[in-house]
């Protein structure tokens, strides 16, 4: 069986009960992602205090994949600056990219969290997408509610 | 023929049906893809057959010898392996056009399905700018309507709303019952006298359903609009004769029916073909080329522009042939037999729903289902750790997931190499994706 | 790498040339067609390569492996055939790209170069009815115009003359002049700031020229014209590289380069691509999709509609990769000695006129010729009566024959199983044709 | 040498001394056809008196089987009725149907005369379309010229 190197045990735990569910008020972005393949989808909302993320709020449907996905992220990025968390992001790029690659997930263990998880998805294509599409969405609200450093 | 590979599985309170109609562990020997082994040694079992079915090994000897034997360009050289070449696509447009009663000049080879469907709604907007008085019969424009249905693949929906962004024509469409079927109560006001063409499908590539086409085509030949079928679904699993199904055209992919990847059919009633003008244009379907304008050859060549894929329309014969051979009868019922066992089988899991018609009744072999609290694609992922291969997602059928209020559903479907086996396996993984998940 | 297969012909006056580039005796090992014989036994010479080459042993070999191994849709499909069947063909698709120096996203799938330029041609038509503002940007209408060459293969002309059909747009094209090359002197006239597009072949197919694209892609791009380069006789013969070529869009077909039929490419600057309504529509190229309209995927899925040519992509990648093995640089020198071995030859026998360059000079390995007092076809049945397979008759460039004042030619093109064994079968056949017409 | 088989001295023959070439008046129909693979033409002329075929006359350019056909063409229809020129227009297609089996020949050798001598041209698929050109030209012909028999 190898399909516990995937659904490693923490991604099981955030698919059951998922951190920072919800679509909360105030925001200063909110993005709507599918993921074309499955039809599944997630909308998100960014709060930022200055530079710094105060909340993330989503809602949405999809695998346990996306799930786990989206609330690992949320426990990783809330409280780091904007700049902190599209690293976090690019790290977890790499992750996906690793193939199943241990080494890769070894050295980004302190930068992910729990994040670094999905190190198993990795070796399974067709589930990348649904790893990265928080991860897409938060890209895309950061840039529409931050315009960067001035 | 008896039916030998599969033992009644242990676990399971069904009784096992009649022996199955084809022999199914002859027919795994003709395919070589079914040898192999997926996630550490485990068996495939291919019951993906809806998304691209696997090959025989006659096919692929069919078109290996065209290469290496008879390999130029049809219709162009006047060389001994031209002649060949011709000689061996046109025999085999005579073998597919037999397959579907048609004869030879009413079979236009194009990629797939997709393309066929395309063709057509092309010509028809191509026919509205057409210089050719003949070539404007059936324009379409602005107050005319286009009908489709809800439970069509993208493949017959999309190139549709298309058409009708080009030329400012309306869709409609024909909504689904609770259980999968057409809602046909208001048939005659969504095909009424501005319809200019019904786009229908014979069978659903997601629901199973096989649709009423009499009906259908009856109505909206009453009010003189086109009918093309999708028969992607259908022409690989049941006899399908167009001089029955009384449509105008019929549109089918080889990659589904045994055959290559890269060729598909487009048939139409030579009288309609004769009066579209061309979609792909290019060598080989004109008449005279000129700089200041061009004009064009009879059917089917007029639809079929450059070098074509002759390897691939050798290889369908091929397969055409061995659906022939094994008699698509034969085919129909083996799949009805395996459907019918599949939905029982299935029934029996608690949390399993079908999505689409609850029995065999005018329904063919594509089960699509969802299992309470796991969502499709997970149940996919433990199914293909225990080596088999489903399908899952919106299937290019996204209305139909949306309207049954479900995100996605997991399909298994079938072909003449699925036994008992493979559905015993089916429901024993979707146990154990059970389990996995903790739902049980 | 030494040529011995072929000898010194004894009636010949010319001087062979230096040893051949390629080892043509171990490439034509690669190619099980070659040893099969002709009209009663005689050896094939095939010098049809430009109409459609003949495929080597690791081609054939490449797609029986995908059909046996990983045979699945891509793209669609969660389970391990499918994951690895998506693997290979985005695999394929690198490879392809990196043998025109294009990064992947670059390279759009389609049956071939006809279907390639029909993309093009129709995504510009369907601009000008876009609802999306981004996808109006390359929008042609009336006062528009379009520019082509009066040496364009039908592919690439009755295509825009078509668009212009369709659009109210003007097509204009560039003369030739008495020794088969572009007629440039009003460049500055025919591509003007109302040219939208101008579509050029890299080689002519019929008179071997190869055209000087620099001049006139700096003049599109100074007026602001896309530029489509047809590469389907460049792109087999010689290196192209999209980034020297500088044009916006290059197309070529597989089954001329050692590929297998059904399978071409579209490469298109990514930017353009990027702002292009989608042609065919369906499965797999869409982003959402419900009755109500549906919204597309990035380049290059958004042209890639419904089930692939996947094993013909694959053949594809391993038919780029024995021509990397070869050296495209070797490719091209071994074409032009044979064309300079094969103008010298010709030129030897009376009656027989090249249409065409008559020397190597910016020119590839079409050889087109007339012989005085016999019709082409019946030079070829003299030549197929010996075994050798050329082309005959206006070659899908009719305007091209009607241009030079002959009804048709006689062509021979050449390819990396070419030696000048096979030239020396030419002459000498052309010669006997003409002792048994009796006009020498 | 299979060639000699196609090329029969009389196709040869015809082809070098064609009968009745020349477009002459007076006519009640002309046509002009192409053959689109290799772009040969022919126009051809037709003159009844009553039903029968006063002359044929015609024009054009092709290959030697083209020009040796409609030669002997002219030959075989001068002088017959217009249901008897296209019944033997039927003779000749079935003669090009034979895939070179000389007992069709044999059979249609009264019918055709000198035209049953194109025989070995039903050998090779690519230039039954050149003897068939005039052929196709003069059924197109007779249509437009006669009504049929009132
Ligand atoms: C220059 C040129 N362009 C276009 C084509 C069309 O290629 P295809 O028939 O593969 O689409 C050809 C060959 O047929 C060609 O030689
Ligand atoms: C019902 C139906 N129509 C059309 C298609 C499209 O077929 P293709 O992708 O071969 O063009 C499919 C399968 O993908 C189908 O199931
Ligand atoms: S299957 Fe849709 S996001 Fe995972
Ligand atoms: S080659 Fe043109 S008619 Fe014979």
């Amino acid at each position: 069986m190898q399909l516990e190197n995937m659904y490693q045990e923490i991604i099981l735990d955030h698919y059951k009960n998922p951190h920072g569910r919800g679509l909360r008020e105030p925001f200063e972005a909110e993005v709507h992602h599918v993921n074309p393949t499955c039809g599944d989808e997630v909308t998100l909302r960014l709060h930022l205090e200055g530079d710094t993320i105060a909340d993330v709020s989503y809602e949405g449907m999809g695998c346990s994949i996306s799930q786990a996905s989206v609330s690992a992220m949320y426990d990783l990025v809330l409280g780091k600056t904007v700049p902190q968390a599209l690293e976090a992001g690019e790290h977890f790029m790499t992750l996906m990219q690793a193939k199943g690659d241990p080494s890769v997930a070894e050295k980004l263990e302190d930068e992910l969290e729990d994040a670094v998880a999905f190190a198993g998805v990795s070796k399974y294509p067709a589930r990348i997408k649904c790893a990265l599409m928080s991860w897409m969405a938060l890209k895309d609200a950061s840039a529409r509610a931050w315009g960067g450093p001035a | 023929m008896t039916q030998t590979v599969s033992r009644p599985s242990e676990s399971s309170g069904v009784a096992r049906n009649a022996p199955l109609p084809l022999d199914v562990e002859a027919i795994r020997a003709d395919f070589p893809i079914l040898t192999r082994t997926v996630r550490d040694g485990k068996r495939l079992v291919y019951l993906d057959s809806g998304a691209t079915s696997q090959k025989p090994r006659q096919v692929l000897d069919a078109e290996r010898w065209f290469y290496e034997n008879v390999n130029a360009a049809p219709h162009r050289g006047a060389h001994q392996l031209a002649e060949e070449a011709t000689g061996a696509y046109e025999a085999a447009r005579a073998t597919i056009g037999g397959f579907i009663g048609a004869p030879e000049q009413e079979i236009v080879f194009t990629r797939n399905t997709t393309e066929a469907i395309n063709l057509v709604a092309y010509a028809l907007s191509n026919a509205a700018t057409a210089k050719e008085p003949e070539f404007r019969t059936y324009a379409v424009g602005q107050g005319d309507e286009i009908v489709v249905t809800e439970m069509e693949h993208h493949a017959n929906l999309v190139p549709w709303q298309q058409l009708c962004e080009r030329t400012g024509a309306t869709l409609r469409w024909l909504g689904l019952t609770d259980d999968g079927r057409l809602e046909l109560s208001n048939l005659d006001t969504v095909i009424n006298e501005r319809t200019k063409l019904v786009a229908i499908t014979q069978q659903s590539n997601i629901l199973g359903t096989i649709n009423p086409l009499g009906d259908i085509v009856a109505r909206a030949h009453e009010v003189g609009a086109l009918v093309l079928v999708d028969g992607a679904q259908s022409v690989p699993h049941q006899p399908v004769d167009v001089t029955e199904l009384g449509a105008d055209f019929l549109v089918f992919s080889g990659h589904k029916m045994l055959g290559p990847t890269g060729v598909g059919v487009l048939w139409g009633k030579y009288d309609v073909l004769d009066k579209l003008p061309p979609f792909l244009t290019g060598g080989s379907m004109i008449e005279v080329v000129r700089m200041e304008g061009s004009t064009f050859a009879a059917p089917p060549q007029r639809f079929e522009a450059g070098v074509p894929m002759s390897a691939q329309v050798i290889g369908l014969a091929a397969a055409v042939e061995y659906l022939q051979a094994l008699g698509m009868d034969a085919v129909e019922a083996h799949e009805k037999a395996l459907t019918g066992y599949a939905l029982e089988k299935l029934a029996e899991i608690p949390g399993v729903t079908v999505i689409g018609p609850p029995d065999t009744v005018a329904r063919g072999g594509a089960v699509s289902f969802t299992v309470e609290d796991i969502h499709p694609h997970d149940v996919g992922q433990v199914l293909d750790d225990h080596g088999i291969a489903v399908r899952v997602g919106h299937h290019c059928a996204w209305p139909v997931v949306r309207r049954y209020g479900v995100p996605a559903t997991t399909r298994a479907t079938f072909y003449v190499h699925t036994g008992y086996d493979d559905i015993d396996a089916l429901a024993d993984g979707i146990r154990a994706a059970q389990k996995f998940f903790g739902t049980v």
